[in-house]
């Protein structure tokens, strides 16, 4: 991760198994880019919500300390996937205020897949398990 | 009189129906309906054949001949033990080429539409929204066939309840599965789709490409199938290249920079 | 006895289907088969839909709305009066994206392969492989729809040889025709089959799209198919980005060098 | 055309009407690279014949005078349609020696679309009329 982005950094290393179910891994691209032992929690604002193949895309901007504003490219899985787990076209728009876990990019670029996201007061699991929690 | 008769056949026919569901009896030489994989993501495969997974362990290694061994090793998956970044892939379904037969069904394998017709059954899957004709009106498979996406294929009933599929005349280009397994165009296939009961089929399916591997390999092991209802939406999942670029543009491309 | 019964029985079903078909009688309520457009030209359609080619003709304009018109604009088609280079046209088509519907059937309708079970009529196309459900179970359109590239499509007989179906639904990320021809999100259709006997049926197709055209419009007229027979192999016809690559690199790129 | 290829290019110029006809005009792309009222004449080796969508291409080097030799690459139609006018997947190999009558770009390079082939003593239709020609 760059220093600076301000972003709130719950950083839990899993050093002896790797967390991607089989049974989660629905995406057609692989988990390489990502550092998937570490969760990130950030809050933003959606600017943009992008329903569509290979993968969904939901773009938000996440305010650092001094009032920066980094902007912020996440994925999940492709719609008919999505729709399973209740996802919608338009559970997101632009201005929603999102809680969000992610895994990033190993590096450091704002990018990342959606683990689990809370918007309008409901929560959606999203791809994967969270880094350093029990698999429910 | 007639309309109370044509009445009381119509119930004596529900009821027999309704009994035979209930006692989970299969139709006979029929896989009409919607089919899905039991277990999604034995469907989905993201790293490659649900039987011989690219998973390292050597049980699942294939039998390469040299040819073949050479051959894998142009593909570049973003899946499987030797995963790369999607941005240093070159799968030939991530630019939306035709899948092609049999990842279609080895990767993919979604709810499927299984419609018979007097000649032939179809199978309309969800990934692409692409059909597949199997002619069962007792040809043989083509002796030197020209190449296709989907190739050429040939079914019978070896019994009431087992349907068994012969392919040839894949598209070399295609990869075997979502692990970047190659194929020749001599690759020769069976799938053979074995009804259990009303509600369920397994499916078989062994390759052999005397090209690329020294032996027949069997990709799918009795997968199991179920039967969804006849109302089932399929849900729309095609490739489009501009939505690849546009993913590629904002997100892969930006996680394979050093 | 039951053997010799049921040979009769199956002797004068023959019969009676052979007479059927020598006084050209059609089946009720039944488009099953593969049809093909009377003339292919009316189906490949280059110049945009049959009955409204972009031809220059004051007759064939269409009736744009401001936003029609303004869309309409934006796509640059490699046919029709104004058609541009290979190498400089934006035709989604082109790259592969999907044709969706309406285009599937307002260019490049090829043979198509009708089937019917008690809940769908299935169109399965040659070009790109793709298939098409319409419900027939009485189901009316979505209200609100996701916009998917075939959008949403329910059909119902008006009598024994008229099939009507509607659609919604559809992306508006795709052509109406070849020549560019836009449509909105909010673009309704109607397809009129009608059999007019064993061998022969009409496709007339209307399109309503209030955003972008100020009133309906019909794009085919009575456009004539003719029954194939059932073992018509229907021949692999599919985009390929890596093909449509080399293609372009090999010749249009240098069509359109100055 | 550029000069000096040594072609043998009959050029017959149509002024009063277009050969393009609709009935012939299968192709995904148009023709607006095309001097269709121009048909050019020539005898190459064959070195590539590409059986493929959106439209097969033959590539053959053809000689002028001074024993040059210029690569050619011309297309028709789609698979299926060039099958249903009785061409096949096998119907040239390098080597193969062929008459061919195109139609050239306007911008001189040596592209094309061929009107019609002589090939191992067949002749094959390929995509419009020949310009100069009545249509038969």
């Amino acid at each position: 991760m760059k220093k600076g982005f301000g972003i709130w950094v719950f950083s839990t290393w899993m050093m002896t198994f790797s967390l991607v179910i089989p049974g989660e891994l629905l995406a057609h691209h692989g988990s390489a880019i990502y550092d998937n032992g570490k969760a990130v929690v950030v809050k933003g604002v959606v600017t943009e919500w992008t329903w569509s193949n290979p993968h969904c895309l939901l773009e938000f901007d996440v305010k650092d300390a001094k009032g920066n504003s980094v902007h912020w490219v996440a994925e999940v899985s492709n719609p008919p996937d999505m729709t399973a787990r209740g996802w919608t076209r338009k559970m997101f728009k632009p201005g929603d205020e999102v809680d969000l876990t992610l895994v990033a990019a190993k590096n450091g670029e704002p990018i990342g897949r959606i683990v689990r996201v809370v918007v309008n007061g409901k929560t959606y699991a999203g791809m994967g398990a969270v880094p350093g929690e029990a698999k429910q | 009189m007639r309309a109370a008769i044509l009445f009381i056949s119509t119930l004596f026919i529900a009821a027999f129906i309704a009994t035979l569901a209930a006692f989970g009896q299969a139709p006979k030489r029929d896989l009409t309906g919607i089919w899905a994989p039991v277990n999604a993501i034995d469907g989905i495969a993201p790293n490659g054949a649900r039987n011989m997974p690219a998973d390292g362990k050597p049980e699942h290694e294939l039998p390469y001949t040299a040819a073949g061994l050479a051959a894998l090793k142009k593909n570049r998956s973003s899946n499987g033990p030797n995963e790369v970044a999607a941005a240093d892939e070159n799968d030939p379904a991530h630019v939306c080429d035709p899948q092609g037969f049999p990842r279609e069904v080895l990767f993919e394998l979604r709810a499927t539409h299984f419609i018979q017709t007097p000649l032939q059954t179809m199978m309309l899957f969800t990934y692409n929204k692409v059909w597949r004709n199997i002619w069962t009106d007792g040809r043989g498979l083509p002796k030197d066939p020209d190449p296709h996406w989907f190739g050429y294929s040939v079914g019978k009933w070896t019994d009431d309840k087992t349907f068994v599929v012969q392919t040839n005349g894949t598209d070399a280009r295609t990869w075997v599965d979502n692990a970047g397994r190659p194929h020749s165009e001599d690759l020769k296939m069976e799938e053979v789709y074995h009804r259990l009961d009303q509600n369920t089929m397994e499916l078989t399916m062994t390759l052999d490409d005397p090209t690329y591997y020294t032996k027949p390999w069997v990709a799918l092991n009795k997968m199991k199938l179920k039967l969804l209802p006849p109302t089932t939406e399929i849900p729309e999942m095609m490739c489009s290249p501009s939505e690849i670029a546009e993913y590629n543009r904002k997100h892969a491309s930006r996680g394979a920079k050093q």
